[in-house]
């Protein structure tokens, strides 16, 4: 277990992929922009959250690595960010039903 | 729970750990989505008690340039990484470039929101205005918002811009080097979740046409 | 411990009860085996200890029981404030006003009052609203308290099936004279109460609203409760001991003998505003008589003449002109809750007419 | 580890770092240091809190005024809440016995981030100072409670931005401590420590981190939110605006109601030292425990809305908090019921830490048990922001976080300072203190049910005669402490040398020399038992782990 110190790689870092990854981000902002454009009515927040949620699940596991990286990561993150989801929810039962 | 049940016994020798570097800023980091998490709190409440407002409100803003920033942001956490891989496979020039690059990107965002807050104070819209004062609750509601979020938003660019000029400094001055890395890995950790950050602000305030 | 006021506050006792019975119980137990083994299984006694881990089915059901045991609490808790909150036939709809340190009511046939009467046996609902921060609507004898809070209505709902007269207190901190915010609740049969309400006070400014009704001899309407300690008269103590001390005291005096003064505790601007000189949370009327004020309007400062108008506009927009040294949004505007008539009178009155 | 000192031993106090003098003590970055910076500042703005405390209690001695005047009282019960909360409790166990233990506890010479753990210590430091010197400019103490409800907190005159800054500051500083620890605990494990060999009070040290992480950001941010308000009225809580208090009550206990169990979780994890130590058995559940501290801390992130019974938030709101309430008194009932079961066939011995742990376990028991009566719906409604509250509340957070703060410094003192103090003396201490404690709280519940409001300067007359039960109760405890405090110090000066081990504990920080040396071991620990695992008594005295 000496070799904790320095992280190891499973994955070899390169330019392409990250690339990729930015024209993915670059078009779903296009596609979020022009289906705003329309009139989805109820809709418009739904699938702009959708693909924030996409663009930002793109970035947190490619550009910052959790993909790649060790799995307790990836656990803080879940835990992290399910309760801020319940933190949502549970403000919305006051507001939603006074 | 983590693989590396076994930490690097008490071995006085050893003070460096780039995994648990890692962790500490990964935690500051939640810190960082919990404190907005709860401006989005805050947003989600008015958004339900003022939807009308709201979308009336946002036809004030600027899509266009939301958009270009939008662009700008993603395109800077791209150069951000790249610095990184840059910096991994051993092009110490190259990183730097990247990096640099990088820091012109945000300040372009600064510019271009500044031009846009700019252009709302010129309006008379700003928080305390007697423009403000005289339109719908919802509506001051909108602006008060977007100010202190994106205004927050903002102060973290900036203090993203230090950072990575630290980095930049301790990459120059071999601080960094392509086996040593990971100041310049935890600095586009902190670049990358400003960004996350703008990809939800962005849709949140700009979108609701 | 039952009060007996409403079938809503002795269930409450009674779910009270019960919780405080199953926790005595817990409590004691606990404790007692606690003392036991640490008598028992003192050092003296039992040498050396046994090794004992754990045991997974006292585990289990000391998570289980506990469980159902506060589901229970849950609903017992619940039950009741549900079936208050949700009765329908109501007989009477009283608009509560709170503000810093006053409470006032207004009935459906417009009179306004500051104790609160309601018909006994019947189902009166109380929309309440704050016209400045938070206050909290609370009957002790009733068990039931509900924030009156300025951005929205809260209601609360009162079924009384005793008569008698009861404390309400402001529960929740509202600055400087939060203890002193008490007014009382009478209940009273339906038929003094509908006397009551019919009477209405010559002019609908109404200091004397209550005092005149048969059902309140006036002996025993205190409308403050006991502990308000009376601005009036006690300033007017003050007054008596300066009395010689500057010409400022006349205005005081004329003020506390205005026929209007009346007017200045029905709206409770003496909460904040002396007669006596001394600048408590808003600038003393006394200041008026200097016949000029600085004033900070958008930030710039600059010397008001006190006149009509300038008086006026500081009780219908108390924020556009900021006495100096004074902070914003601490006066709460009168705009819609003051009568031509009234504003009148105050204005001069505060101007120094007779 | 044999209880000789080794030849080179020298204790961190006389260890020479850098810096020497004053600077070696507020420049260092040894844990163990910080620790007692923490300590010392604490217990300084604790006895400035309990001042005020005493204040109070003065002050409601007669009806009408007795001492002082509204704003004062105001004032100070603002300030007693702000000391108390951000200043004493939250930081107390964590980072005073938190900085000073968990390294050792673990076997690791540091925690992860040493550099950082000295900045929160200033951090702390400068929060404290701008608090305090907020009293004295433009605009005077703050009167808002320290619950800061908006819209008051922007309406009154008085100086609130600086407390809230020094508020922000301090929950930053909170904030490191928690991903300090977090990050030591899955870093800096001595070999073979694995998860569940870590004593439960680094369980509970670990539980609270991810309190303050997750929890801490919301009351920055609401912070924030109304030095804003306050400066430049964007009028986001604003009712004039269209802003809604409420949802400023919400984020506000998104946080307060998590810090509760902050304050509360280390505590629960001393106790779970003491029992064992002195009892010399092993703790009963130990995954129970351990895991019924994360259950706290993830349930308790989702039940703020207790607070809220009669705020005006929607109905189903609040059978929803008072459901989520219930079920986090679960895993502390767990808790209760395995210390006292550890209690079961030991071999006790009666010590002023044991004392206190008792005396908690009571106190503890009533106070949460009146938190059931707070969580049902409709007696809290009629139980809110009365003194029933007020009692709830010092019962746990004074009678249990509080008192074990005091156990805390009974049980490590030896550690600490590597001197006994008179155990007699501590004992009586431990019973005037809880005697004062019964007499000043408990009738606090009595006048609670009968209505008295909290925050009331004034009162009715049929208040009195509980009032002043209780400022008397109050002046007992006073002898408590001033008694307690003595005899610690007295045994600072004068002590008898502790060596290394003076209870039989078995968790590290009793395998290595009191006061440790610098780093901690002079050997590097190797851990093969439970932390608790007293079959192995003698071979883990003789032998070190
Ligand atoms: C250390 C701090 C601490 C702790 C641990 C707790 C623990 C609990 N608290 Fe308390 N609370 C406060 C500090 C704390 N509280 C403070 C500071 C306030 C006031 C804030 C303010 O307004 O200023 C407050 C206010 C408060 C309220 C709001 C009251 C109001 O304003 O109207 C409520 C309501 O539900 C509540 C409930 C509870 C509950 C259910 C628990 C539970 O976690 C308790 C669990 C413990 C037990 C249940 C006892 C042990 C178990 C047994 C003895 C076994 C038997 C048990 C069963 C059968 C279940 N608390
Ligand atoms: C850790 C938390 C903590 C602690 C320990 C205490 C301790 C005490 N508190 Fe508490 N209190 C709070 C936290 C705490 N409090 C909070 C959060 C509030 C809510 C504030 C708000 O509403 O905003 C509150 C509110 C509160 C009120 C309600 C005010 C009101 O609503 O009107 C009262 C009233 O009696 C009170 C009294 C006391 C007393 C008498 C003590 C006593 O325990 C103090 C007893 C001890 C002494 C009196 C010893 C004094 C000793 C010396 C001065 C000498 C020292 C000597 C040597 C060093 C040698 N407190
Ligand atoms: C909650 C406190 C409060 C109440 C109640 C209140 N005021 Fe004021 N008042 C203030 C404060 C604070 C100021 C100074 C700031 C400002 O000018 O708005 C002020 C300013 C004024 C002024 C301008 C004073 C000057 O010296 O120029 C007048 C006139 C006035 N109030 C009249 C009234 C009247 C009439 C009422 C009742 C109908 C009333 N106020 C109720 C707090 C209050
Ligand atoms: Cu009104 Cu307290
Ligand atoms: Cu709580």
């Amino acid at each position: 277990m000496e070799d904790t110190t320095a992280i190891e790689h499973k994955h070899i870092p390169s330019y392409g992929n990250n690339i990729l990854i930015w024209l993915t981000l670059l078009s779903l902002t296009c596609v979020t922009v022009a289906v705003a454009g329309l009139d989805l009515g109820p809709y418009i927040l739904l699938t702009a959250m959708v693909v924030a949620a996409i663009k930002s699940a793109l970035v947190i596991n490619v550009f910052m690595h959790i993909k790649f990286d060790d799995p307790i990561f990836k656990l803080f993150f879940t835990v992290v960010i399910i309760t801020l989801f319940v933190l949502f929810t549970i403000t919305a039962f006051d507001v939603l039903y006074r | 729970m983590d693989t590396n049940q076994i930490a690097p016994a008490h071995a006085a020798t050893q003070h460096r750990d780039d995994f648990g570097s890692k962790m500490g800023m990964w935690l500051f980091l939640f810190t960082e989505l919990i404190l907005f998490g709860g401006l989005f709190i805050v947003y989600m409440v008015y958004r339900i008690q003022y939807s009308e407002a709201f979308h009336f409100a946002a036809k004030e803003l600027n899509l266009a340039l939301g958009t270009l920033n939008t662009i700008i942001l993603l395109t800077s956490s791209l150069t951000c990484v790249l610095a990184l891989v840059a910096l991994q496979k051993g092009n110490k020039a190259l990183s730097i470039i990247f990096l640099i690059l990088t820091k012109l990107l945000a300040v372009g965002f600064l510019v271009i929101k500044g031009f846009e807050w700019g252009a709302k104070i010129s309006h008379g819209i700003y928080p305390g205005s007697a423009e403000l004062a005289n339109k719908e609750n919802g509506e001051i509601i909108f602006f008060g918002l977007y100010y202190s979020m994106t205004g927050l938003h903002a102060l973290h660019i900036i203090i993203g811009l230090v950072i990575l000029s630290f980095s930049l400094v301790f990459i120059i001055r071999n601080k960094v080097t392509p086996t040593n890395y990971i100041k310049l890995e935890t600095a586009g950790l902190y670049w990358h979740l400003v960004d996350i950050i703008w990809i939800f602000l962005f849709p949140l305030f700009y979108l609701l046409h | 411990m039952f009060s007996g006021t409403s079938f809503y506050a002795d269930s409450v006792d009674q779910a009270m009860l019960i919780i405080v019975g199953i926790s005595v119980f817990f409590l004691l137990g606990i404790v007692a085996v606690m003392i036991y083994f640490v008598f028992r299984y003192s050092r003296k006694r039992n040498p050396v200890a046994s090794q004992i881990h754990g045991n997974l089915t006292l585990e289990i059901v000391w998570i289980i029981i506990p469980f159902f045991i506060v589901m229970g609490m849950f609903w017992l808790g619940w039950k009741d404030f549900y079936d208050l909150r949700e009765k329908a036939d109501i007989a009477m709809e009283v608009k509560v006003e709170g503000r810093m340190w006053k409470w006032s009511f207004t009935y459906p046939n417009g009179k306004l009052s500051d104790t609160l009467y309601i018909p006994v046996d019947k189902v009166t609902k109380l929309v309440m609203k704050s016209v400045d921060v938070n206050h909290s609507f609370y009957i002790p004898a009733f068990r039931i308290k509900e924030d009156v809070i300025a951005s929205r209505e809260t209601y609360m709902i009162l079924t009384p099936i005793k008569r008698g007269t009861f404390d309400i207190a402001c529960a929740e901190y509202c600055g400087l004279n939060h203890s002193y915010m008490y007014t009382q609740l009478k209940v009273v049969a339906q038929s003094d109460f509908d006397d009551w309400l019919a009477i209405m006070p010559a002019d609908s400014s109404g200091a004397k609203q209550d005092t005149t009704s048969k059902v309140a001899p006036k002996s025993e309407n205190v409308a403050e409760a006991s502990l308000l300690p009376d601005m009036a008269s006690e300033n007017s103590d003050k007054k008596e001991k300066s009395k010689k001390d500057d010409a400022k005291d006349d205005t005081a005096n004329d003020l506390q003998n205005h026929r209007n003064f009346r007017l200045l505790t029905k709206y409770a601007c003496v909460s904040c505003h002396s007669t006596d000189g001394s600048n408590t949370i808003g600038p003393s009327f006394t200041e008026l008589g200097k016949g000029y004020t600085t004033v900070v309007t958008s930030g710039k400062e600059r010397r008001a003449k006190i006149d009509a108008k300038y008086i006026r506009n500081s009780i219908i927009d108390p924020d556009v002109d900021i006495v100096k040294g004074y902070k914003p949004y601490m006066m709460p505007s009168m705009k819609g809750r003051i009568s031509d008539k009234d504003l009148n009178s105050i204005v001069d009155m505060l101007l120094g007419k007779k | 580890m044999s209880n000789t000192a080794s030849p080179t031993y020298k204790s961190f106090y006389d260890y020479k770092g850098k810096y020497t003098g004053i600077l070696g003590w507020i420049l260092s970055t040894d844990h163990k240091r910080i620790g007692l910076l923490y300590f010392w500042s604490m217990l300084s703005f604790f006895l400035v809190g309990v001042t005020l405390g005493f204040l109070m209690r003065f002050e409601m001695l007669t009806t009408g005024p007795t001492i002082m005047q509204p704003q004062m009282y105001n004032a100070v019960f603002t300030l007693h809440g702000i000391i108390m909360i951000f200043l004493f409790i939250i930081p107390g166990i964590p980072a005073g016995f938190g900085n000073f233990l968990l390294p050792i506890m673990i076997g690791a010479e540091d925690v992860s981030f040493p550099r950082l753990n000295l900045l929160s210590w200033w951090l702390y430091i400068i929060g404290g100072t701008i608090a305090v010197a907020s009293l004295f400019l433009s605009g005077g103490p703050i009167d808002t409670g320290w619950t800061f409800y908006i819209p008051y907190s922007i309406r009154t005159s008085t100086q609130v931005v600086l407390p809230l800054i020094a508020a922000f500051i301090l929950g930053f500083s909170s904030i490191l401590t928690g991903i300090n620890f977090i990050t030591t605990v899955h870093r800096l494990r001595a070999k073979g420590m694995t998860f569940f060999k870590m004593p439960l009070f680094v369980w509970s040290l670990y539980a609270t981190g991810w309190i303050q992480i997750i929890g801490t950001p919301i009351i920055g941010i609401t912070i924030l939110l109304v030095i804003v308000e306050r400066t430049f009225g964007v009028g986001l809580f604003d009712p004039a605006m269209g802003g809604d208090p409420i949802l400023f009550q919400h984020l506000f206990w998104i946080y307060s109601h998590p810090a509760v169990y902050i304050m509360i979780l280390p505590a629960m994890g001393i106790v779970s030292e003491i029992i064992p130590t002195f009892a010399r058995r092993t703790i009963f559940g130990y995954k129970a425990i351990a895991f019924s501290s994360l259950a706290i801390a993830f349930v308790g992130t989702l039940v703020w809305g207790h607070h809220m019974f009669t705020s005006g938030m929607s109905d189903t709101a609040r059978w929803i908090y008072s459901l989520l309430t219930f079920i986090v008194a679960l895993p502390s009932a767990v808790k209760v019921f395995n210390w006292v079961a550890t209690m079961y066939k030991g071999s006790i011995k009666m010590s002023a830490p044991f004392a206190f742990v008792m005396a908690f376990i009571f106190l503890f028991s009533i106070g949460g048990l009146t938190g059931l009566i707070l969580g049902a719906v409709s007696t809290d409604v009629h139980l809110h922001d009365t003194y029933f509250v007020v009692s709830h509340f010092h019962f746990v957070v004074f009678g249990g976080a509080g008192f074990m703060f005091f156990a805390g410094m009974h049980y490590w003192f030896p550690k600490l300072f590597g001197k006994l103090y008179n155990d007699k003396v501590a004992l009586w201490s431990v019973l005037i203190l809880t005697i004062g404690f019964m007499m000043l709280y408990f009738t606090m519940f009595i006048l609670g049910y009968e209505g008295m409001p909290r925050r009331y300067y004034d009162y009715l007359p049929q208040f009195h005669t509980l009032h002043v039960v209780a400022t008397v109760g109050s002046w007992v405890l006073i002898s408590g402490i001033i008694l307690m405090l003595t005899n610690l110090f007295i045994a600072l000066r004068k002590g008898k040398p502790a060596g290394n081990n003076p209870w039989g504990g078995l968790t590290l920080e009793w395998q290595t020399q009191s006061p440790p040396p610098f780093e901690n071991f002079d050997y590097t620990p190797e851990v093969i038992y439970g932390p608790y695992d007293y079959e192995h008594f003698d071979e883990i005295i003789n032998n070190g782990h």
